[in-house]
Parts: C-alpha cells; sequence; structure tokens
C-alpha cells in the first residue's frame, strides 16, 4: 500500500515536471491520470519490490556518479580500439559471479556491466552471469569487483562478500 | 561572461558528442560480428547521446526544456542496455557463433593487450 | 518472456510512467504537440510493451477483451454524443460554442471530451490490432 | 552550430543505414535500426533547437518509446515466431 502511495507521487512529480502549465484543472486532471495509472499498475502487478524499489533510497543516486565515470572510461578505451586501425579485438565470453541477493540487485549489475562498452550481459542465470568482453583487458576483474560491492551496497546497505 | 563559458562548453560537448557518435558508428561497420558490434552501438547510446543531450542542456538554461533533456537520457540510459541485452541474448539462442579471433593472429593480440594493461 | 529477469524488471518500471506520458500527451494538446490519436497510440504501447513481457494470457487478464471491444465503440458514441448534443442545443455538429454559457468555455470543453474519445477509441482498436495478432497460433517455419 | 550537430547526426545515420543494407544476420539489422532510432532521436532534438521549437522534445522522448518497444517486439518475433508467447502457457487458458 506504501509503495502504491509512492508511485502515485512519483508519478505526480513527473507530471508536474512535465507539465510546465499549473491550472488547476490541468493539476486535476493530473491527479486524475496519476490515480488511473496506479489502479492500473496494481491490476498488472507491477507495483512491488521489483516494479517500485523505494527501499533502495538515495542509495542507488550516490552510486550513479560513479557509474558515469566508469562508463566515460570505458567509452575513451573502446573508441581508442575503434579508432586503431588494426583493430586490436579479441571478443571472449566469459562468466562472472553475482553477489547480489535479489533480481533487481541482479539487473542493476547487469545492467550497469552492459552500460560500460567493452563487457555485455547475454545472459543470467542464477548467480552466474554470462558476460561477452571486446578485449581481455576489459575482463581483468578489477572493475567488475567493485562494481559487485557497489551494487551490493546498493541493494542492502553493506558491502558484499563474494 | 557566463554566457560565453556556457557557449564554450556547449561547443565543446555537441562536438565531443558528434566525435563519440560517429567513432561508434564506425565501429558498427567495422566490427567483424554483431556481438562486437553491440559494443560500438552502446558507445552512441551512452556517451555519444549524452555529450550531444549535455550541449543542448548548457544552451537551455535552467528551464522545463533542461527537464526534457535530461528525462530522454534518462531514458536511453534506462533502456539501452534492456534492448541491448534482449538483441545480445536473441543472437545467442538464434544461434549465432560470437566471432573469435583466428589462431594465427591471437598471439599477437594477447601481447598487445598485455602492452596496454602495463 | 518473463523468465529473462532485466526485460521483466526494467518493464516493471518503466510502464507506469510510458502510460502517464501517454496521459501527459492527451491533456496537453492545447499547448505542444499531441493529441488524442498519439496519446492512444502511446497508452496502448503500454500495454504491448507488458503483453510482449509477460504474455498474451496475463494482459488478457488485466484488460479482457470484452473491455477492448467495449473502449472501440465507447469512444465513436462519446464524440458522436458530443456531436448530437450540440445539434440539440442548436449550434452544429461539434459546434463546442454552445456547450456553455461562455462559447470560449464551451469549446475548451467540446474539445476535451472529443480528444477524449479519439483516445478511448484508438486505444482499444490498437490493443484489438494486437491481440488479434499476437493471438495466431505460432507458425513454425 | 546546431547546423553542424545536424549534418553529423545525420552523417552518422546514413553510416549505421550501410550497416542495416549490409547485415548480414537479422540481428545485424535489428541493431543497425536501434541505433538508427537513437539518432533519429537526437536529431529531432537538435532540429527543435534548430528551429527554436522545444516542443520537438516531447516527438523526441514518444521516438524514443516506439524504437525500444519496436526492437523488443522485433526480437520476440524473431526468437518465438509468436508475439503473445510465454512460459506458462496456462495463463492462455481463456
Amino acid at each position: 500500500m506504501l509503495r502504491a502511495f509512492g508511485l502515485g507521487a512519483i508519478l505526480f512529480i513527473f507530471w508536474l515536471l512535465l507539465s510546465g502549465h499549473y491550472t488547476p484543472m490541468l493539476i486535476g486532471f493530473g491527479l486524475g491520470s496519476c490515480g488511473l495509472i496506479v489502479y492500473l499498475a496494481m491490476r498488472m502487478d507491477v507495483v512491488d519490490h521489483e516494479g517500485v524499489p523505494l527501499q533502495l533510497g538515495g542509495r542507488f543516486w550516490m552510486y550513479f556518479p560513479w557509474l558515469m565515470k566508469e562508463i566515460f572510461i570505458a567509452n575513451v578505451n573502446v573508441a581508442r580500439v575503434i579508432l586503431n586501425p588494426r583493430l586490436p579485438i579479441s571478443p571472449v565470453v566469459t562468466h562472472f559471479k553475482a553477489s547480489q541477493k535479489s533480481d533487481l540487485g541482479k539487473t542493476i549489475y547487469a545492467n550497469s556491466i552492459t552500460l560500460t562498452p567493452g563487457t555485455i550481459t547475454t545472459n543470467i542465470q542464477g548467480q552466474d552471469l554470462e558476460i561477452h568482453a571486446l578485449t581481455l583487458k576489459d575482463i581483468d576483474g578489477r572493475e567488475e569487483d567493485e562494481m559487485d560491492h557497489r551494487v551490493s551496497w546498493v541493494e542492502s546497505g553493506s558491502r558484499g562478500n563474494s | 561572461m557566463i554566457d560565453l563559458i556556457l557557449e564554450v562548453l556547449s561547443w565543446i560537448s555537441i562536438i565531443g558528442g558528434i566525435f563519440f557518435m560517429m567513432v561508434g558508428t564506425i565501429g558498427i561497420v567495422r566490427m567483424p560480428d554483431v556481438y562486437t558490434r553491440l559494443h560500438a552501438a552502446g558507445m552512441t547510446d551512452t556517451m555519444g547521446a549524452g555529450l550531444l543531450l549535455l550541449g543542448m542542456c548548457f544552451q537551455a538554461g535552467l528551464t522545463l526544456v533542461l527537464v526534457r533533456l535530461v528525462l530522454i537520457y534518462a531514458f536511453l540510459l534506462f533502456t539501452s542496455p534492456i534492448s541491448t541485452h534482449a538483441l545480445a541474448s536473441a543472437a545467442l539462442s538464434g544461434g549465432v557463433e560470437p566471432y573469435t579471433v583466428p589462431a594465427d593472429r591471437s598471439g599477437k593480440l594477447n601481447s598487445l593487450n598485455g602492452e596496454q594493461n602495463s | 518472456m518473463d523468465d529473462r529477469v532485466i526485460l521483466r524488471v526494467g518493464a516493471k518500471i518503466l510502464i507506469p510512467f510510458i502510460l502517464l506520458f501517454a496521459l501527459y500527451v492527451q491533456f496537453h494538446g492545447d499547448y505542444g504537440p499531441g493529441g488524442g490519436f498519439q496519446a492512444g497510440v502511446i497508452f496502448a504501447a503500454g500495454f504491448v510493451l507488458y503483453a510482449l513481457i509477460y504474455g498474451l494470457g496475463n494482459v488478457k487478464k488485466v484488460l479482457p477483451p470484452r473491455a477492448v471491444y467495449v473502449c472501440s465503440a465507447l469512444g465513436v458514441l462519446l464524440y458522436a454524443g458530443v456531436g448530437y448534443v450540440t445539434m440539440a442545443l442548436g449550434g452544429n455538429f461539434l459546434d463546442y460554442g454552445v456547450l456553455a454559457h461562455d462559447p470560449e468555455h464551451g469549446q475548451h470543453y467540446g474539445i476535451l471530451l472529443v480528444e477524449l474519445g479519439v483516445l478511448i477509441t484508438v486505444f482499444g482498436v490498437m490493443v484489438a490490432v494486437f491481440y488479434a495478432f499476437a493471438g495466431r497460433r505460432r507458425v513454425d517455419t | 552550430m546546431f547546423v553542424a550537430a545536424t549534418v553529423g547526426v545525420l552523417a552518422s545515420m546514413s553510416l549505421a543505414m550501410t550497416r542495416a543494407l549490409m547485415g548480414p544476420t537479422v540481428y545485424d539489422r535489428v541493431l543497425a535500426v536501434n541505433t538508427f532510432g537513437t539518432k533519429t532521436v537526437l536529431l529531432i532534438a537538435v532540429l527543435g533547437f534548430l528551429t527554436e521549437r522545444p516542443e520537438f522534445l516531447d516527438l523526441a522522448i514518444v521516438y524514443a518509446l516506439i524504437n525500444f518497444i519496436g526492437t523488443i517486439a522485433v526480437l520476440k518475433f524473431f526468437e518465438y515466431r509468436d508475439l503473445g508467447w510465454t512460459r506458462h502457457p496456462e495463463a492462455d487458458a481463456e
């Protein structure tokens, strides 16, 4: 129930940000729309700890800047590989262990891996992530371990210990 | 003065965005198979779009236009890994074999990667 | 595809925002590009995404086919109904000015109701088309 | 400045188009079309600034949305040959 109110509040803030016209009628429509959508979302059964991850609190936003920094570094590396006339790639498929317990945590970890160019999550089986990497250097494991610990922290508030 | 700085920053961002976007697209054309092309495509989604939209943010100033630009980027950041993952796993289950470096070249390449590491 | 963790979690977070964006497009037709038709398509797109990830059986539980057919008819009825009400009040078909004492307000309400009709019909027809396509038995080629 | 950005985006769109035409597998084409769609989103945004009509940004959001759902739909179709497939067929019983 708390999550339904949370979703409604988030949606209403989203509406106010998009709208830009703050007449009583439009705000009323906004409230009505949010109510309708919360009802539909509850019928769809998407209002749970995965669909409305309020339990993460602000931790995700503390993780986000670090992720952007990693994305930047990885982008520069991949750009250098692409612009190299010899195209020095050595693609490999490998496996990582995820230390997150919930599906939400694993999704954040897998998406973070995919967002940093050079590594792509191709499959998730339980705690096992199948990764396709562009060069061997991309999977030397240091960044991934760091990322795994940070995502575990986002998920539960304590650093994972795998 | 502030206007000038914002103008210069926006120029730099937009040029950087177009650079990364072009490099990513060149990668899509150059790479040998679909999985390696996905790495290049990810570049255009994260850095290319990000810097280009950041440049437009500097032009927009603190208005609702800025909010929309941020929303577009948030949406791209959210959906790009999902569709990349869907594409990669669909290609795997569709039976597309990942490209591996031919044996006579791999020794040289491994040493090259070793050089970059050090 | 609901066994795919990433797709399932991603769709769960995304769908409410897609639906809200559709209604934003609907109600801000006066101020920017938008209106009933586009809003109907985006609203239906939210349900199509749900159907793609969770399967046709689940989306039919949320939105039974009967409700979809009712929607596609109801929108047209609303549209035509506004037209006939304006005629009954002494104007032309869809002459919104007669809907309220102040013609400007009347136009406002009239357009809102007509656009709502367009939204409901377009949404209903889009989802019905999707149900018809996705409900076909699997073709093995 | 936005003219230069438009030209840059258009140039990279045409490069992505060559990959869509070359293939060779269907997944390469889907990938190229997906990238093409992302660039279209940016093109719409840049054109909005060029013509000083920021309402275009709403269209860009819509395009990004349709691009994502379209990619997922095409992939699901090629993987299962059936848009309404689920792992749990008993849910299909009406």
